[in-house]
C-alpha cells in the first residue's frame, strides 16, 4: 500500500502529532525528573513512543519495512531500562556493602 | 533468547534486500547473548558460545577479508562483487562478506560484556532479571 | 517459523533460513533447554483472555484518572501472600501484575510468601483487593500451569532477588 | 604481477597477518615471524610498485571493480609509494626491535596484531583515492594507535593515552565534518574528481572556508602549532618499538595528508590557505624546538623535537612551489627514518641504564661507543648537520624559501635548526657523556643478546640515513617527480579519471551524468 | 687525484684508526703522522704547477638537480692552505703520539684528528659552495668532539658544546650567505663565482651575503664579539689546540674571508666591518692576553689577536695588506703551534701552565727551551726571524693605508707591543729563573714532543732569512687569487731604515716595558673589571642567551603544554572559530535567506528534541540523569533520520544509542563523580567557545547548503543495487559492495576496539603505580638499583 | 478497502490515545510508582493497537509474525522493566531521594522488613498481620 | 529542512563542545557523543533530504522509485556511526581503567609533569 492520502492521511497525521506530543510531556518530565527513577520512566516510556511513532510513521508514509526499525528497538531499549536499575540497585548494594548478599 | 538469535540471523540474511545486515544483526545476537550473561553470567554465557569473542572477532575479520580476496583468484579485484546462483539461491561474496561482520560485531559485544563483568563482577549484579 | 518471518518467500531462502537457523540452534543447544509440554491450553487461553480484558479496563480508568485533573487515587504498597511457588509462576504472577493497571509489583519477599505490589486504587480496602487478585489472576496462573506451580523448588530457596 | 594485486598488496599483507596473528594468539613466536614476514612483504610491494610507478607513472586501480569515480579507488603516485615503502622500512625495522623489546604481556594480549592493524590504517590512507575511504583509515590507524599507546596499561600510559584520544577524537570529527560538507557541495568523495569539482563550485572562498576543517583535523594529526599537545603528553609512555613507530609515522600521516589536500583539492586561493600554513609552520617550528630545548626526558626531547620538524614539512607545503614541495617531500623520508631511529636508540639506552631521564643516562659513550655513534647519525642528520640527509632537506627548503622571498620563515627554519642542533648535543652531552664527575667503574657492560638484536634495526636505519646523504641526488630525483605530481595535480587527476575502468569508458548507464569524461575533453 | 688522495685519505684513516691504533704501539704519532707528511708531499708536487698559473680541477655530481657537486680545485690560496694544514699537521700527529701516549682511546683521538685535517684540507680546496659548507660544519665538528675529548671534565663538555654552537650559528648564516651568493649568480660553483664580483655587489642581496658570510668568518676565527669560545676550547688536549685553535681550524673564517674577497670586498661596507671588527678584535685580544697566567690562555688570546690582524689586513684589503696577511698567516702558525707544543710538553712534565709558578725549565727541558725562544723571537718580530718580515709587512700596509692611516697603524703597533710582552712571557718565565718546587722533578721530553716545535722553530729562522723563497711559489699564487689579479711580490728581510723598521724598534722598546710592568697590569683593579667584562663577560653573556632561551621555552612549554587537557581542547576548538571565522570573514558570510517552512509539526518537534536532550545533559549535577538526556537525543535523531527515509540509519542509531547509554551507565557504576566545579569565568569562557563553535558549524552548513546538488555516485549506487549489486537495499549494497572498503575499514576498527578493551581490562589489574615491569639495566654501572639484576630477558 | 482503513485507523487513533495518556501520566501523576503505571500499561497498549492498525492496513503474513514478535516482546518486557525500576527505586529511596506520593495509605513492605532490606532472617512473625489492616 | 538541521546541529556541537570543555572525563566522552551525533546530521543534511521514500527498491523491481531518499549519505552516517562507536566503547573502558589508577575521573587531575626532572 502506498502513502495514505485524503482523510485517513489526516487521522494519522493528527496520531503523529498525538504522539510528538506526548514525547514531548515525558521529556518533560524527563528534564523535571526530580528523581533518577522519574527520568529512567520517562526514557523507557520515550523508546514505547518511538515505536509508536515508528509504526504510524510506517502506515502513513506507506512503508511497511519501518517495523523492522520498531523491532529493533523494542529489542534494546528493555536493556537499557535493565541497565538503570542495576545502576540504582547498585546504589542501594553499595549502601548495604557490609551486608551479605541473598543471592 | 534463541527468538532474539533467530531474529538476529534473519536480520544479517535480509540486510541485501530489506533493511538489517551483518552490522545489525550481529549486535542483536551480542545482545542476546549478553542478556544471558546478565541473567545467568557469563560463565554459562561463555559456555554457551563455545567460543571465546576474541576468536569470533577473529574469525570474523578473516571472513571478511577472505571474501574480499576470493575474487581475486578470479582475476577479479579486491572485494569485487561475486555471486554464485544455484537455483533460485545466490549467495556472494557480499553476503560473506556480511557474514564476516556479523559475527566480528557479536565478537565485539560479548568482550565488552564478559571483561567488564569479569573485571569487576560488581558491575553487573547478579540477580534473576527472569524472562 | 524463520519462513514467515521472512516475509518474501523464496525456496532458497528458505533453504540458507533452514541451515543457518539449525546451526544458530546446534550452537545454542544449552541454552534452550527442554521443550516442555502442557496439555492446560484451554486454562491458557483463558488467563489470556482474562489478562486483556483486565488490561483494556483497567487502563482505560488510568487513561481518565489523567486525563481528568485531580487525584482520585488512594495509593499504598500491598502484601500478597502467594500461594503459587515455582519460578514460573511467581514470575508470571508479578509481571501479569504489573501489566494490569493499577497494579505493579515490586518484590518478592525471601521466603516467597509475599509478592509485594504498588496499587493505585485501594478501593474496596487492602484484603478484598488482595483476595480479588487472588481469586482471579493467581487462580488461573495456577490452572493454567498445573499444581506442581504451587510447590516450592527444592534446589534454593532464594526468590527471585538479589 | 597485476597492477590491482601489486597496489593492494600493502594494504592485503598486513590484513592477513593481522587475522593471522590473531589466530596464532598463543604462539608468540609464530606471531613474530608473521610480523617481519609481513613487513618484509609490505617493503618488498611497496617497492614494486616504485618500480612499476618509474615505468609507467601513477597507478590506480579500482576496489571492487566499480567504474571510476563511482567506486573507491587507489592511486598510487609518487608521494605514496614513497610513503609506503618508508613507512614499510620502518615497519622492518621496529619488527626487527620489538622482537627483544616488546614483553610477552604485551605480545599476549595483541602487541603484533595490533602493529599490523596499525599498518593497514597508514597504508589505506596513503593508497585510498576516495576521501571519506581516507577518514576510515585514519579511523582505524587512530583506534590501532589507541591501544598500542596502552597496552601494557602503566598508570602513565593510561593518562597520556587519555589525552591523545580525546584530542583525536576530536579532529576525527572535524575531518568527518570537512568530508560530510565536501560531499555536500560535490556529490563526490572521488579525491580526482573532487578536484575538478571544487573548482567548478562556484564558491572558491566557501571551499577554503571549507578547507580549515581540514587544516585544523590534519593539522591535530601532524601535531601543527597550536594543536599538539596530545603528542608530548603521550608519546614518551609507550615502549620503545611503538613510540617508534609513532614517532616516525604517525604525524607524517597527517603531513601526508595535508599534502595531499592542500594541493590536489584546496588550492582555490593558495595566498590565503598556504599562508597560514607557512605561519603554522614557522610556529610550529619555533615551539617544538624551544619545547625540546627545556626537556630532560630523552624521548621528551624527540617528541617535542617531531612538533618542530614537521613545521618544515609543512613549510615545503606552504611555500607551494615545485622546489619547495619538493623539500618538503625529501623532508618527510629523511625525518621518519631519522626520528624512528632516535626513538630506538632511546630504548637500546633505557635497557641498558634503567631510564629515560637524561640524567640517569649518563657516560653511554664511554661504555657503548657504538651506540654513540649510532646516536650521533641520526641526531646529527635531525639537526640538518651536513652531508647527513637532514641537511639536504633544509638545504632545499631553505633554497625555495629564498626564492620564495619567504624571508622570515628561512630565518625561523635556520635558527630552529641551530636549537635542533642545542637538543641533540644536550643529549649528547648529558646522556652520552659522564657527567657525573667521578671516574665511571671499569666494568664492561652485560649486554644481552636481546640488546644486541635491537641494534641491527639501529644500524640499518643509519646505514639507511648515510645512503640518503651519500645518494641525496637520486632521492632528490624522486622527490622532484613527487614534487611534480603534486604541483601539477592534473596528473592525478588524468591518471584517475582515463582509468580504463572510468565510468566514461564503460558506456552509459543510468544515473551516470558522464562527469568523469570531462578530462578528454580538456 | 693527488687532490682526491689529499682529501679523502684523512677519512679513511679516521675510519680505521680506533682499531689501527692497537696495532701501532709507541710509533702511532710517527707512524701516522706518514699520511699529513704524505699529503704535503703530493701538495708540493703541485706548487709549481700552481704558480705558472694552472688551476685543478675535480667534480663529482652530488644532487645534479640543485646544481650541487662535490667539486675541489687548486689554485694558490687553496694550495696554500691545505700545505699549512698538512704541514703543521704532520708536526701535530708526531707530537700528539707522544704527548697521548698510552691513553686508552688514542685510536679515537687520531681518529677525528685525522677527520678534522680531512675536513680543513675538503674545506680549502672546495669548488662548490656546498661542499665548502660541508666540510666547514664538519670542521665544527671535529672540533666538537676534540674539545671535548676530556668528556668527563664538565669544563670540557662545556666549552666543545659551546663551540660548536657559536660555530654552528655561524655556519647557518654562512650557508645562507652562500645561498644568497648562488641567486645572485646562479651557480654554487666558487670558482665560477670569483668571477661575478661585479653581480654581487650590485646586487640587493650584497648586504646581507657580507653580513652573513661574515657572521660565519667572524665566529669561525673568534673575532669580536665571538671570540669568548675560543679561550675556553684550550680545554681540549693541547695537540687540539695547537692544531685546530690556533694554526688551521680558526684560520677557516680568514679562508673564507681571503676566498671570497675578489667578489665581497672593494666597498665601504666590508672595509669598515672587516677591518673595525678586525681591529678592535685585536686591540681586545692584545690587551686581554695579558691578563691572565695561564699559557695556554695567554696562547689563546695571541691567537685572537692574530686572527684580529689578520681580519683587519683583509678588510684593508690593499696588495701589501694581503700579502701581509699571507705572510703572517705562516708566521703565526710556525711560532704558535711551535709555542702550543712547547706549553704542552710543559703540562705535559710539570702538570702545570701558569706562569707564575714555572721557572728554570731551561735545565730540565733544553731542546724544547731552544725552540721555544726561537719561536718567542719570531713573535715579537725580532730580526732575523720570520716575524720580522711579517710585522715590517704589516706595518708597511697600515702606515700605506689611506683612510683612518694613524688609527690602523697605531693598532697595528699596539698588538705587536703586546706580542712582544707576551712572547717574552711565554718564555722566560718557565725558562729562565731558577727551578723551584714545582719544576724541580719535570722529565726531560721525549722527541715526539720536542720534535715539532723544532722543526717549526727551523722553519721561522730559515724563511726569516730567506722570505724571497716564498715570493714565486707561495705568495704571489695566494695573494694574487685574494686580489683577484696576478701579483709579484717580493719579500725581503732588509727594507732599509724606514718607518716601518722605526715603529718596530718603538715595538720592541714598548713591549719589553710591558713585560716588567707587567705584574702591575694584570692586578690593576679596574683592569681586572675591564677583563671581567670582556674576557668573562662575553662568556656570561652566551650563557644568558641559552638561559634566556630556555627560558622562553619553559615559560612557552608552561603555557601551551599545560598538561591541562581542557586547555588543550580549548586550544583546538579556539583555533578551529579562529580559522573558519577568518575565512568567513575574508570571503564573505555567504548570506541569505534562511527559510524552514517546509518543516512539518513533528520534525520541529524531533529537531527540538535531538537539541533539547542534549542540552540537558549540561544541566544535571548526576551523570546518570545526563545519560537519560542523552538517550532522548539520540531518540529523536533516530527518529527524524526514519521520518527522512533512512530506515537503517534509524535501527543502527537505536541500537548504538541504547548500547552508548547502556555502556556509560555501567562504567558510572564504577567511576565515581568529579569533585570541585570550574569557576564562573571558566564556565563563560567555555559557554563562548561552545557557542562559537556551534555557530561556525552552523554558518558552513547553511552555507554549503545554498549550493546545488548533484549527487552522481549516489545515484549510480541507487541505479546499479539491483543490476550490478544483485541487491535491493540499497544502503546495505553500498555498504557490503560498492563501498566494501570502507566497510572493511570500520570493522577493522571495532576489532580493534574489541581487543583493545579486553587488553586494558586484563592486564595490570592491579593498580600498579610506577611499576613498568621494567627488566633491570644491563650496565652494571648503570645508576638504578643494581641489587635487583636478575637474569636477563632475552 | 475503506473498512480496512477504517479499522486500521480506528486501532491507530486509540493506540495514540493510549501512548498519549502514557506520556501525560508521567508528566501528572504525582511520584515514581504511579508514573511507572501510567508508562508501562498504557504505553504497551498503545504500542500494542498502533502495531495491530499496521497490520490492519497491511495484511501481510511477515508482516503479521514481526508486529505479533514486537507485541510479544513488548508484554514480555515491559513488566520485567517496570517490576526492576519500581523495586530498585524502592530499595535505593533513601538514595535517590524518592518521595512516596502524599496520598499512599499503607506500605507494606516497610512494616515487613523494616530498615534492614537485605536482612538474611526471614520477617515470618509478621506473616500473619498481613491483610489484617484496614 | 535542511536549514532546520544546520541549525540542530549548530547546537548540538556548541552542546558537545561546553561537554568537552568539563573536567570530567565522562562527561567529555558524552560531548564526543553529541559532537559525533551533530556531525552525522550534518552529513545528513550535506546529502539533502528527502521526506519518507527509503531507498530500497522494490521486490521484482530492478531500479529504485524515481525519489527516493540519498542512499550515499546515509551509508557514510552508517559507516561513521559505526566506527565512533567503537572509539567511544575503548574510550569509556579506557576512563573506567584510569579511574581505577588515579581513582578519579578529573581531566584537570592528570597533569603530566611538563618539564621532567631537571
Ligand atoms: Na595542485
Ligand atoms: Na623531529
Amino acid at each position: 500500500m502506498a502513502e495514505l492520502s485524503g482523510a485517513p492521511a489526516w487521522f494519522a497525521s493528527a496520531c503523529l502529532i498525538a504522539i510528538v506530543l506526548s514525547l514531548v510531556m515525558t521529556v518533560i518530565r524527563l528534564l523535571r525528573g526530580p528523581t533518577l527513577p522519574d527520568r529512567v520512566v520517562s526514557l523507557d516510556l520515550v523508546a514505547y513512543q518511538a515505536v509508536a511513532f515508528m509504526l504510524v510513521y510506517a502506515v502513513l508514509t506507506g512503508q511497511p519495512a519501518f517495523l523492522d526499525v520498531s523491532l529493533v528497538l523494542a529489542l534494546v531499549a528493555f536493556l537499557g531500562t535493565v541497565a538503570f536499575a542495576r545502576y540504582i540497585e547498585h546504589l542501594s548494594v553499595a549502601e548495604e556493602e557490609a551486608a551479605p548478599m541473598s543471592d | 533468547m534463541p527468538l532474539t538469535l533467530l531474529f538476529s540471523v534473519f536480520l544479517l540474511l535480509r540486510g541485501h534486500n530489506e533493511t538489517g545486515g551483518g552490522f545489525i544483526g550481529g549486535l542483536v545476537a551480542g545482545i542476546s547473548f549478553a542478556l544471558y550473561a546478565i541473567a545467568y553470567g557469563t560463565a554459562s554465557s561463555r559456555e554457551a558460545l563455545r567460543a571465546t569473542p576474541q576468536q569470533l572477532m577473529a574469525v570474523g575479520l578473516g571472513i571478511a577479508v577472505l571474501s574480499g580476496v576470493l575474487p581475486l583468484f578470479g582475476g577479479g579485484t579486491l572485494l569485487e562483487g561475486l555471486w554464485v546462483k544455484w537455483g533460485a539461491l545466490k549467495v556472494g561474496t557480499p553476503v560473506l562478506f556480511d557474514v564476516g561482520v556479523y559475527l566480528l560485531v557479536i565478537g565485539l559485544a560479548l568482550v565488552i560484556v564478559y571483561e567488564l563483568e569479569e573485571h569487576n563482577p560488581g558491575l553487573f549484579p547478579q540477580s534473576a532479571a527472569s524472562e | 517459523m524463520w519462513t514467515a518471518v521472512q516475509g518474501a518467500f523464496t525456496l532458497a531462502n528458505f533453504a540458507v533460513g533452514f541451515v543457518l537457523g539449525y546451526l544458530v540452534l546446534r550452537l545454542l543447544r544449552p541454552l534452550l533447554g527442554e521443550a516442555s509440554y502442557d496439555r492446560r491450553i484451554w486454562y491458557k487461553v483463558s488467563l489470556v483472555g482474562f489478562f486483556l480484558k483486565e488490561l483494556i479496563s483497567s487502563s482505560v480508568r488510568v487513561a481518565i484518572e489523567v486525563i481528568t485533573p485531580g487525584y482520585r487515587m488512594r495509593a499504598g504498597i500491598l502484601a500478597v501472600p502467594l500461594s503459587v511457588r515455582s519460578d514460573l509462576g511467581i514470575t508470571l504472577f508479578a509481571n501479569l501484575i504489573s501489566l494490569t493497571p493499577g497494579t505493579l509489583s515490586l518484590d518478592v519477599s525471601e521466603d516467597r510468601e509475599y509478592l509485594y505490589i504498588h496499587a493505585m486504587y485501594i478501593d474496596q480496602g487492602e484484603e478484598e483487593d488482595i483476595l480479588h487478585l487472588k481469586r482471579t489472576l493467581e487462580r488461573r496462573i495456577i490452572l493454567a500451569l498445573g499444581a506442581e506451580s504451587t510447590e516450592t523448588p527444592p534446589v534454593s530457596d532464594a526468590a527471585p532477588a538479589s | 604481477m597485476s597492477a590491482h594485486l601489486l597496489i593492494i598488496l600493502p594494504l592485503l599483507i598486513p590484513f592477513v597477518a593481522a587475522v593471522a596473528a590473531l589466530l596464532f594468539a598463543r604462539w608468540p613466536t609464530v606471531q613474530k615471524g608473521i610480523n617481519i614476514v609481513s613487513m618484509g612483504g609490505i617493503l618488498a610491494a611497496s617497492l614494486g610498485l616504485l618500480a612499476r610507478i618509474t615505468e609507467q607513472g601513477i597507478q590506480v586501480t579500482t576496489i571492487g571493480d566499480w567504474p571510476v569515480p563511482f567506486g573507491i579507488v587507489f592511486v598510487v603516485d609518487y608521494l605514496s609509494v614513497l610513503m609506503l615503502i618508508v613507512s614499510a622500512i620502518i615497519g622492518v625495522a621496529v619488527a626487527v626491535y620489538a622482537v627483544p623489546d616488546v614483553d610477552d604481556a604485551r605480545v599476549r594480549f595483541g602487541f603484533y596484531p595490533f602493529f599490523n592493524l596499525l599498518m593497514i590504517g597508514i597504508n589505506g590512507a596513503f593508497l585510498t583515492g576516495d576521501l571519506f575511504n581516507l577518514y576510515v583509515w585514519f579511523e582505524v590507524m587512530l583506534i590501532s594507535s589507541f591501544v598500542l599507546i596502552v597496552l601494557g596499561n602503566t598508570d602513565e600510559q593510561l593518562a597520556g593515552a587519555v589525552k591523545y584520544v580525546v584530542i583525536n577524537l576530536v579532529s576525527s570529527l572535524l575531518f568527518l565534518a570537512g568530508v560530510g560538507l565536501v560531499y555536500g557541495m560535490t556529490g563526490t568523495l572521488n579525491m580526482a574528481e573532487l578536484s575538478l569539482a571544487l573548482s567548478e563550485v562556484g564558491q572558491p572562498g566557501l571551499v577554503t572556508v571549507v578547507a580549515m576543517l581540514f587544516l585544523i583535523s590534519f593539522g591535530i594529526k601532524a601535531a601543527l602549532f597550536p594543536l599538539f599537545f596530545w603528542l608530548p603528553a603521550s608519546y614518551h609512555t609507550p615502549p620503545a618499538s611503538v613510540s617508534a613507530f609513532f614517532a616516525g609515522l604517525l604525524t607524517k600521516v597527517g603531513v601526508y595528508a595535508l599534502f595531499r589536500v592542500f594541493t590536489l583539492l584546496f588550492t582555490q586561493d593558495v595566498g590565503y590557505t598556504h599562508t597560514l600554513l607557512l605561519w603554522g609552520a614557522g610556529l610550529t617550528m619555533v615551539t617544538g624546538v624551544l619545547g625540546a630545548a627545556v626537556q630532560n626526558d630523552f624521548r621528551r626531547v624527540l617528541s617535542f623535537h617531531i612538533i618542530s620538524q614537521i613545521g618544515y614539512m609543512i613549510m615545503g607545503l606552504a611555500l607551494y612551489t615545485p622546489l619547495a614541495i619538493l623539500g618538503g617531500v625529501f623532508y618527510i623520508v629523511h625525518h621518519i627514518i631519522v626520528k624512528a631511529n632516535l626513538f630506538l636508540v632511546s630504548g637500546v639506552a633505557k635497557r641498558l641504564r634503567g631510564s629515560f631521564s637524561l640524567k640517569s643516562l649518563d657516560g653511554l659513550y664511554a661504555y657503548h661507543p657504538w651506540l654513540a655513534a649510532l646516536f650521533i647519525i641520526p641526531a646529527f642528520s635531525l639537526a640538518g648537520f651536513p652531508p647527513l640527509s637532514g641537511f639536504w632537506a633544509k638545504l632545499i627548503l631553505t633554497i625555495a624559501g629564498i626564492e620564495a622571498g619567504a624571508y622570515w620563515i628561512v630565518a625561523v627554519a635556520v635558527a630552529v635548526g641551530l636549537f635542533t642542533m642545542f637538543s641533540m648535543t644536550k643529549i649528547w652531552v648529558k646522556a652520552f657523556l659522564p657527567g657525573g664527575g667521578g671516574d665511571l667503574p671499569d666494568a664492561v657492560s652485560s649486554m644481552g643478546l636481546g640488546t644486541r638484536v635491537m641494534y641491527v634495526p639501529i644500524a640499518g636505519l643509519a646505514a639507511l640515513t648515510i645512503l640518503i646523504s651519500v645518494f641525496a641526488g637520486p632521492v632528490y630525483d624522486l622527490a622532484e617527480r613527487s614534487a611534480d605530481e603534486l604541483y601539477n595535480s592534473s596528473q592525478y587527476v588524468e591518471a584517475v579519471l582515463n582509468h580504463e575502468k572510468s565510468a566514461a569508458d564503460a558506456g552509459p548507464r543510468p544515473g551516470v551524468d558522464g562527469r568523469a569524461g570531462r578530462v578528454h575533453a580538456r | 687525484m693527488a687532490i682526491l688522495f689529499a682529501v679523502f685519505s684523512g677519512f679513511l684513516l679516521a675510519l680505521v684508526a680506533p682499531w689501527l691504533t692497537q696495532y701501532t704501539g709507541r710509533a702511532t704519532g710517527w707512524l701516522y703522522g706518514l699520511l699529513p707528511a704524505a699529503i704535503t708531499g703530493t701538495l708540493a708536487t703541485l706548487v709549481g704547477r700552481v704558480a705558472a698559473g694552472e688551476t685543478l680541477r675535480v667534480s663529482y655530481a652530488w644532487v645534479p638537480g640543485l646544481n650541487v657537486n662535490l667539486s675541489f680545485y687548486v689554485d694558490g690560496l687553496s694550495l696554500f692552505f691545505a700545505l699549512l694544514i698538512t704541514g703543521i699537521g704532520t708536526l701535530i700527529y708526531v707530537y700528539a703520539g707522544g704527548y697521548l701516549k698510552g691513553h686508552h682511546h688514542l685510536g679515537r683521538f687520531f681518529s677525528y684528528l685525522s677527520m678534522f685535517m680531512a675536513a680543513m684540507v675538503g674545506l680549502v680546496l672546495a669548488d662548490n659552495l656546498i661542499t665548502f659548507y660541508i666540510f666547514f660544519e664538519l670542521t665544527s665538528f671535529a672540533s666538537f668532539v676534540l674539545i671535548g675529548f676530556n668528556h668527563d671534565e664538565a669544563p670540557s663538555r662545556r666549552a666543545a658544546w659551546q663551540a660548536l654552537l657559536v660555530t654552528k650559528a655561524g655556519g647557518l648564516a654562512l650557508l645562507v650567505g652562500f645561498i644568497l651568493m648562488q641567486q645572485a649568480t646562479g651557480t654554487f660553483q666558487i670558482s665560477a663565482i670569483l668571477e661575478s664580483g661585479d653581480v654581487i655587489r650590485q646586487h640587493s642581496f650584497y648586504l646581507p651575503i657580507v653580513l652573513l658570510v661574515l657572521a660565519g668568518a667572524f665566529t669561525k676565527s673568534a673575532q669580536f664579539p665571538f671570540y669568548f669560545w675560543l679561550p675556553n676550547a684550550m680545554e681540549a688536549p693541547t695537540p687540539v689546540s695547537a692544531y685546530l685553535h690556533s694554526a688551521t681550524m680558526v684560520k677557516a673564517g680568514i679562508y673564507v674571508m681571503a676566498r671570497f674577497h675578489p667578489v665581497l670586498s672593494g666597498t665601504d661596507l666590508w672595509m669598515w666591518i672587516v677591518g673595525g671588527v678586525g681591529a678592535l678584535t685585536m686591540v681586545l685580544s692584545a690587551w686581554l692576553a695579558l691578563q691572565y697566567t695561564d699559557m695556554k690562555a695567554i696562547l689563546a688570546y695571541t691567537t685572537i689577536m692574530a686572527l684580529g690582524l689578520l681580519t683587519m689586513l683583509l678588510g684593508l684589503g690593499t696588495e701589501v695588506a694581503v700579502e701581509a696577511c699571507m705572510v703572517f698567516i705562516l708566521v703565526h702558525a710556525f711560532y704558535k703551534a711551535a709555542l702550543f707544543m712547547v706549553a704542552g710538553a710543559i703540562d705535559h712534565e710539570v702538570h702545570v701552565r701558569d706562569i707564575t709558578k714555572l721557572g728554570g725549565l731551561r735545565h730540565r727541558m733544553p731542546v724544547t727551551g731552544v725552540a721555544a725562544g726561537l719561536a718567542a723571537l719570531s713573535m715579537a718580530g725580532i730580526p732575523p726571524f720570520f716575524g720580522f718580515v711579517g710585522k715590517e709587512l704589516i706595518y708597511e700596509a697600515a702606515t700605506h693605508f689611506d683612510p683612518a692611516t694613524v688609527a690602523v697603524t697605531t693598532v697595528s703597533v699596539l698588538a705587536n707591543v703586546a706580542l712582544v710582552a707576551s712572547a717574552g712571557l711565554l718564555v722566560i718565565r718557565p725558562f729562565f729563573g731558577e727551578l723551584n718546587d714545582v719544576t724541580e722533578h719535570a722529565h726531560r721530553p721525549e722527541a715526539g714532543l720536542w720534535f715539532g716545535p723544532v722543526v717549526l722553530s727551523v722553519f721561522s729562522v730559515g724563511l726569516g732569512l730567506a722570505p724571497w723563497l716564498l715570493d714565486a711559489a707561495f705568495l704571489g699564487p695566494s695573494a694574487g687569487a685574494v686580489l683577484g689579479a696576478s701579483i709579484e711580490p717580493h719579500l725581503a728581510l732588509w727594507h732599509g731604515f724606514t718607518l716601518e723598521l722605526g715603529l718596530s724598534a718603538v715595538t720592541v722598546a714598548a713591549g719589553v716595558g710591558t713585560y716588567l710592568a707587567w705584574t702591575v697590569l694584570r692586578t690593576n683593579a679596574g683592569f681586572q673589571q675591564l677583563e671581567r667584562w670582556l674576557g668573562t663577560g662575553l662568556d656570561h653573556g652566551y650563557d644568558h642567551v641559552v638561559d634566556g632561551l630556555l627560558g622562553m621555552g619553559r615559560w612557552q612549554t608552561n603555557v601551551l603544554q599545560s598538561g591541562v587537557l581542557r586547555r588543550y581542547l580549548s586550544t583546538v576548538l579556539v583555533t578551529t572559530i579562529g580559522l573558519v571565522g577568518a575565512a568567513f570573514y575574508h570571503y564573505g558570510f555567504f548570506g541569505g535567506a534562511i527559510s524552514v517552512a517546509d518543516v512539518r509539526f513533528h520534525e520541529w518537534v524531533l529537531a527540538a528534541l535531538s537539541v533539547v536532550g542534549a542540552f540537558g545533559t549540561l544541566f544535571f549535577r548526576s551523570r546518570i540523569a545526563l545519560i537519560t538526556s542523552l538517550g532522548v537525543s539520540g531518540f529523536s535523531i533516530a527518529l527524524l533520520f526514519l521520518a527522512f527515509g533512512a530506515p537503517d540509519l534509524a535501527k543502527t542509531q537505536f541500537l548504538i544509542e541504547t548500547l552508548t547509554v547502556i555502556l556509560v551507565v555501567l562504567i558510572l557504576t564504577a567511576v565515581s563523580d568529579v569533585q570541585g566545579t570550574l569557576t564562573a569565568g571558566q564556565k563563560v569562557t567555555n559557554g563562548a567557545v561552545a557557542v562559537g563553535m556551534g555557530a561556525v558549524v552552523s554558518g558552513l552548513i547553511l552555507a554549503v547548503l545554498k549550493l546545488p546538488f548533484e549527487n552522481p555516485m549516489g545515484d549510480y549506487y541507487a541505479q546499479n543495487t539491483y543490476v550490478e549489486g544483485e541487491g535491493h537495499n540499497i544502503v546495505n549494497t553500498i555498504l557490503v559492495d560498492f563501498r566494501a572498503l570502507d566497510t572493511l575499514g570500520e570493522i577493522t576498527v571495532l576489532l580493534v576496539a574489541g581487543f583493545g578493551i579486553y587488553a586494558l581490562l586484563r592486564t595490570g589489574t592491579a593498580p600498579n603505580p610506577n611499576a613498568e615491569n621494567d627488566p633491570p639495566p644491563e650496565d652494571a654501572s648503570a645508576p638504578v638499583e643494581q641489587a635487583e639484576q636478575t637474569q636477563q630477558l632475552s | 478497502m475503506v473498512a480496512q482503513q477504517v479499522v486500521g485507523i480506528f486501532l491507530m487513533s486509540t493506540g495514540t490515545l493510549f501512548v498519549f495518556v502514557a506520556g501525560l501520566g508521567v508528566l501528572r501523576l504525582p511520584d515514581v510508582y504511579m508514573r511507572l503505571h501510567a508508562s508501562t500499561k498504557a504505553g504497551t497498549l498503545g504500542v500494542a493497537l498502533n502495531a495491530a492498525g499496521l497490520v490492519v492496513f497491511y495484511p501481510d503474513l511477515g508482516i503479521f509474525t514481526r508486529a505479533s514478535a514486537l507485541v510479544l516482546f513488548l508484554l514480555l518486557t515491559a513488566p520485567v522493566a517496570a517490576h526492576m525500576i519500581g523495586r530498585a527505586s524502592y530499595f535505593a529511596r533513601e538514595e535517590l531521594g524518592v518521595t512516596v506520593w502524599g496520598g499512599t495509605v499503607v506500605d507494606r513492605m516497610l512494616d515487613h522488613r523494616g530498615k534492614a532490606l537485605f536482612s538474611t532472617e526471614a520477617v515470618e512473625e509478621t506473616s500473619d498481620s498481613s491483610g489484617a489492616v484496614s | 529542512m535542511e536549514t532546520l538541521l544546520a541549525l540542530v546541529t549548530g547546537a548540538m556541537v556548541a552542546i558537545s563542545v561546553y561537554l568537552l570543555l568539563q573536567r570530567d572525563l565522562v562527561r567529555k566522552i558524552i560531548g564526543v557523543v553529541i559532537l559525533s551525533n551533530g556531525i552525522h546530521l550534518l552529513i545528513f543534511a550535506m546529502g539533502r533530504m528527502t521526506r519518507g521514500a527509503s531507498p530500497l527498491i522494490p521486490s521484482g523491481e530492478k531500479y529504485p522509485p524515481e525519489v527516493i531518499a540519498n542512499p550515499l549519505s546515509q551509508a557514510l552516517i552508517l559507516t561513521a556511526i559505526v566506527i565512533g562507536f567503537g572509539l567511544l566503547a575503548f574510550s569509556l573502558v579506557l576512563v573506567y581503567r584510569l579511574h581505577e589508577s588515579y581513582q578519579s575521573a578529573d581531566a584537570d587531575a592528570l597533569i603530566e609533569a611538563t618539564l621532567g626532572d631537571e
